[in-house]
């Protein structure tokens, strides 16, 4: 079972969360990204964000917000621009660290899936932990097997991702990172290419993972699941954390006015979440 | 409840079907319990008789209308003043037989020369890729250098680059100069490796960067994640080009023939040369024709079915 | 093999006049030879024309063997040094069958009997034979007869009688290297792909003399009939004028000019041992 | 309010913006307002140097080992003991100038052999892959026989189909029996067309069904839907290997030389044959070169956008 | 405004809605599709529909049911295996008929856009007044510009398709088919390639046609949308309209055990539609 997060009330001030803290498996400080030549457009602006053990994040915010950047910088597929991000109190923006090595920690779960198609899905599992890992094929297919069938893939293991439909497709990448046993979890829109009949078994095997104590940061659209999964929901605006706080908090009952606008407009949309 | 179903299924679906788990997939129910078969109107018979009588009488339009053409042109063909002519220099049979041996043994260097020379070539045009697609001001020479060498032996003309090679290049008395075959074979290796190089290329820079960030994500070092992401799906990507440029080196390693070695052609120009009569050329054609017929079925094959796959990729 | 051949006629064009061309005097007449172009007599020759045949790749300098012998038929038809078109045609295309876009070329070519079913010839204005040559430093450099040359890699122009000389009278175990000119050829045997290279003997001479260094004339080979290659100009098949130009070569050489052109332009031929 | 905003924005977004349409793009959020300077803090600063003092070592390292091997290959050739041959009888620069103007010339009948044969082949190529994409009984005459067009003129060597129109044809003596230069060109388009037609033919059926639809649903008629919505949509998927077989027929248009007129490789052998200098080769190869690059160039650029366009579809 | 469909009760039986009436814009008649080798898979097993001036129908019902294959057959894009489908009143589905000309009196909008991507939307759509009307190059581009302009497009007219977000793809899309003055607007799910965001963009203009009186049958998904715009609701179950009758007894009381079922499914999903 999850454990309470730690900080539940909204915190909006960097210096009420600065300073390493041991207990946090995250800790953002004051990150910056901007792309193309300086100055750049920034697109993170400043981002301070601690996740303890166990807590689940919901980034949420409008198109271009700067989600999903956050997250290709926590898994160092970005280079921050300033700031720093730290891992289990390691600090891995340090340009002196092993990013290789960083990274299988850190398990990334993309919006398209991003399976290699040339693979099956058991070949596509087991990459990482034969080539990263060095561990035997035998041994990393069992690993692999045991977490295929937790999710109900078994059946697919020696199917190409082409012909899986997409919840299984997503379901299979979801156990490709798994398998690393990374420390934190990153899911950047993973239901956002599937068709609503699919999304179901994908949030389901999230909040069993959940369940299970894992530490997650997830960026979404889907309100009903931010409200269901999340310990904490955060709203990013323009590559700043405006505003955070229980899901009850900041959906229902938001203090920013953007923030507000930015529920309504969903709300008012006939194809988007419920409420 | 049955009353409310339309006429046509009366028994069609059992009830008990219709609390089946909801994972159960479209494919499953239609096919469980449904009668397939369906008997059809009178309207749809009429119909289909009618389409039958239109394809076969477009059918026979077109079938007579091209064995018209064909005896029309075959014998404007014959009775042109100088088919006969056509037939004993082009046709002739005796000529072939006569020429087929001196051919045969021609077109075996050429077998020879295309399976040593593809093998040389895309070793070389893949090294060369991987080096051009190199990151960072770090590999600027060598990125330089590769290019450059892309650039230049595309350029040039495969004749000369024999020439330079095999007859040029033992000039030079070096020790250990191969022979002039190992020389000639070095330049199709040195020419045809620009090409593969840029198709191998084109294929690396096709793989989609969130291939990459995949793989890097997942704790792949660069070399690992170009080894088993981004090559083996690259090379799927190019094989038509490829094997493209390998029914072309099919036949340009016959050039090496400008430094002494007898290929197929030459075989069959010297069989010209002492009968005046062209059918050693046509035997030569077509000989080559049926050893390029497999690989062109294949290319064909392969082009097609990444197409399809692509356009199946793009329309999502 | 003997094919019936083309509809140009029952027979092969002979060395004397045929039937196209009754040489009779009167119809030599300069005005009335039909020629390619009217008053102008068309002479055709490989480019580059190699020397001793031709002087610096100039036909019309009247230098060289083949380019004298040229000049001196065109006088004998009554065509003036001015009234000469010299034109390129490739060796090997000169004698396909075909249209022909001159009146007739020189350039070494061997009459031979397959050689008729394609093109006509004039009579012979230059006996030859085929000679071997090689560097002085190679294994056949000393050899005394064509048995010494069966281990050699030797090499030739395609379709040249020197070629037919490899493989019908040498007999070599390794496959001769063929050559589409006698340059890659000759390159060949200076980097020592090849053992030896046959060519005619005057151009043997011409290539031991002045494009090779270090090479020799190892011996000049007979050809299995024993009677040596002649030279003819080529002609159209059926042209109207080989009977002509026949007439003209056979003068030339009952006079003695082509003797002593012969004298002038080429090497003494008498020199090179005979290989058994 | 703004006090629970992070420090580093104090005024960045207006509060009236907060109010702007729902149509308002992420673009037009990020660039309003929003002070898009920011100042690095110290940590950055350092980690820049240390990024920065990395790249320059790996760059010197890179630059002396090139330098370092340059200088080795240098020294091996030139000091092999053929060296002085070598460059006496390949790089010449008397024989170079000398050979230029001839070899010049040759390269203008390569250039208008090529624009002519280009145009030609693309023509003849077009239709037979029009031809050979027909579907129906009706057509099967027609794609059978353009399917073995296609086979056929892949599998022969061009050589050889020059030999055969160049040198055969004339000997017919057929009426009207054109130039060798026109035969000659003749057996390039025939050759080029049987592989441009397939790189059509690819083309075309890798335009999705989904777009045939669109237009057949918009009242197109098949022909209609092929020429505005198909073709244009297949020349430019194909067009790198397009260019590619353009690149390979600006060498090949060369062969012609074997017919007898005279190109810029065949002049260069004639100065070769004159000179006894391969110096000409050279030059040629280099001319070649220098005609190429641009072509190359605008083959590489098309094949990398299209490459990089078509990955960005296949990931949506 | 839309004239109140003429039959707002549950149609079943085919005996009840047989017969030609010419007031009815689509007739479709125990229509049924086969893919494959005979006997083939049915995918239609005897379709009965009518469509009234100004009515609109939408098609709901699981994946696979044969939703876009029934609006494919309407279009002609495939041949019904039996049955006859009228226009107004004339049999298109006839091997004798003109099917180019028939149709171009029906509109087809896909759910993946299918725009042609050579040509800027304009191009796109001008192709077929120009060359299937023989229109002038300037009036067929005025009258394109008037219907951007309703749409909001008309500063993204010279654009090339890639570079409109999905919701203006799928105006721009509709557009191009609405140039034609179709009797019948066909849309096949065409929200569903679409972020939540840009949804209501193209709801927005099915709605606005509505008013116009356009006479349409739609494919979807989006129960929320089928409540809104629909003037009657048909369910497909397995190649069969299983019930039909106005959106509030369909979908907020369904008769058959089946639609209920489907229509739980859907209310379970976080991803999909609102009550
Ligand atoms: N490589 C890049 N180069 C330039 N700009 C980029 C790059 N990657 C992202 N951006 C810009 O950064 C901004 C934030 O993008 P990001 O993908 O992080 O947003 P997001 O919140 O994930 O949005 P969405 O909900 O659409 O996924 C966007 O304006 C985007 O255009
Ligand atoms: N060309 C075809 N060949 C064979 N089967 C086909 C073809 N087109 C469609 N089908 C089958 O017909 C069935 C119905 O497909 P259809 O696309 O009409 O369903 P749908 O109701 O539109 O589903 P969705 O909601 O997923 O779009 C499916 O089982 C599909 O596999
Ligand atoms: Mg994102
Ligand atoms: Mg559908």
């Amino acid at each position: 079972m999850p454990t309470t997060p730690r900080e539940s009330a909204s915190r909006s001030t960097p210096a009420a969360s600065a300073g390493p803290s041991t207990t946090h498996v995250l800790e953002c400080r004051d990150v910056w990204k901007t792309f193309g030549r300086r100055p750049g457009t920034p697109v993170l602006r400043g981002i301070d964000l601690d996740v303890a053990e166990h807590e689940v994040v919901v980034l949420i915010g409008a198109s271009g917000s700067g989600k999903s950047t956050l997250l290709r910088c926590v898994n160092l597929l970005e280079q921050v621009s300033d700031g720093t991000i730290r891992l289990d109190g390691e600090e891995i923006t340090d340009p002196r660290a092993d990013a290789d090595r960083h990274r299988q920690r850190i398990g990334l779960v993309f919006q398209s899936f991003n399976l290699f198609p040339h693979l099956s899905v058991l070949d596509n599992v087991t990459l990482a932990p034969r080539r990263v890992h060095r561990r035997a094929r035998g041994e990393a297919e069992q690993a692999a097997m045991e977490l295929l069938t937790r999710v109900g893939l078994a059946d697919k293991a020696r199917e190409y991702p082409d012909r899986l439909s997409g919840g299984q497709q997503q379901r299979a990448a979801i156990v490709r990172a798994l398998i690393n046993s990374p420390r934190l979890m990153l899911f950047d829109e993973v239901t956002s290419a599937l068709d609503p009949e699919l999304v179901g078994e994908v949030l389901a095997l999230v909040g069993d993972l959940k369940q299970d104590g894992m530490t997650m940061v997830i960026a979404t659209h889907e309100m009903g699941f931010a409200r269901r999964v999340a310990d904490r929901v955060c709203f990013l605006d323009r590559g700043v954390i405006l505003e955070q706080g229980p899901p009850e908090q900041v959906l229902d009952d938001p203090v920013e006015p953007r923030t507000r606008q930015f529920l309504r407009r969903l709300v008012d949309d006939p194809g988007a979440a419920t409420s | 409840m049955s009353s409310r179903e339309p006429s046509h299924q009366s028994a069609q679906r059992p009830s008990g079907e219709s609390t089946a788990s909801p994972a159960e997939s479209p494919a499953d129910r239609l096919a469980s319990g449904l009668s397939p078969a369906h008997t059809p109107s009178a309207l749809q018979v009429e119909r289909e008789r009618f389409r039958r009588r239109q394809t076969i009488r477009s059918v026979l339009v077109a079938a007579i209308s091209t064995g018209v053409l064909g005896v029309l042109a075959y014998v404007a063909l014959t009775g042109a003043p100088g088919w006969d002519r056509v037939r004993e220099s082009f046709l002739d049979p005796q000529v072939a037989r006569d020429s087929l041996p001196t051919i045969l043994s021609g077109l075996w260097l050429n077998i020879r020369l295309l399976l040593a020379c593809a093998a040389g070539a895309l070793l070389l045009g893949l090294v060369i890729a991987f080096l051009r697609t190199l990151r960072g001001p770090v590999f600027f020479p060598v990125r330089a250098l590769s290019t450059s060498y892309t650039y230049a032996f595309r350029g040039v003309p495969l004749i000369i680059v024999i020439y330079l090679m095999a007859l040029g290049v033992p000039g030079l008395r070096l020790q250990g100069t191969p022979g002039v075959v190992v020389l000639g074979a070095a330049a199709i290796v040195l020419t045809y490796s620009a090409y593969l190089a840029e198709v191998f290329r084109a294929g690396i820079e096709s793989v989609h960067p969130s291939q990459r960030a995949a793989a890097r994500s997942l704790g792949l070092s660069y070399r690992q994640t170009m080894r088993f992401v981004v090559l083996p799906q690259a090379v799927r990507r190019v094989s038509p080009p490829l094997l493209n440029d390998l029914v072309a080196m099919q036949k340009d390693v016959g050039l090496i023939s400008l430094a002494g070695p007898i290929d197929a052609v030459r075989a069959a120009e010297i069989s010209v040369g002492t009968t005046y009569n062209f059918t050693p050329y046509v035997v030569a054609g077509a000989l080559f024709v049926a050893l390029a017929i497999p690989l062109v079925a294949v290319t064909d094959w392969v082009t097609l079915r990444a197409a399809r796959r692509q356009s199946a990729e793009g329309s999502a | 093999p003997e094919k019936s051949s083309t509809d140009s006629g029952g027979e092969p064009a002979a060395t004397s006049p045929g039937a196209s061309a009754s040489g009779t005097g009167a119809t030599c007449a300069k005005d009335s030879l039909d020629l390619h172009t009217a008053g102008t007599l068309t002479i055709a020759t490989d480019q580059p024309a190699y020397e001793p045949w031709f002087a610096d790749d100039d036909p019309s300098s009247g230098k060289g063997f083949e380019s004298a012998v040229a000049y001196a038929v065109a006088k004998k038809l009554g065509f003036s040094a001015a009234e000469v078109t010299w034109t390129r045609v490739r060796f090997n295309n000169a004698i396909q069958p075909g249209p022909k876009d001159f009146d007739f070329d020189i350039n070494e070519f061997t009459i031979t009997d397959e050689r008729r079913k394609a093109v006509d010839f004039s009579s012979s204005y230059y006996d030859a034979t085929q000679a071997v040559v090689a560097l002085k430093s190679s294994k056949i450099a000393n050899a005394t007869s064509v048995a010494d040359l069966e281990d050699a890699q030797l090499g030739a122009q395609v379709n040249t009688t020197s070629y037919n000389v490899i493989t019908d009278v040498v007999r070599p175990t390794k496959q001769p290297r063929v050559y589409p000119n006698n340059d890659n050829a000759r390159q060949s045997l200076a980097n020592g792909a090849i053992d030896g290279l046959v060519v005619d003997l005057p151009t043997a001479f011409y290539m031991t003399g002045a494009q090779l260094e270090n090479a020799t004339i190892v011996g000049q080979i007979e050809q299995r009939s024993g009677t040596p290659e002649q030279f003819g100009l080529v002609l159209d098949k059926g042209s109207p004028v080989t009977g002509c130009v026949t007439q003209a070569v056979d003068a030339l050489r009952a006079d003695g000019t082509l003797d002593k052109l012969a004298d002038t332009w080429l090497a003494d031929v008498a020199d090179a041992p005979v290989l058994r």
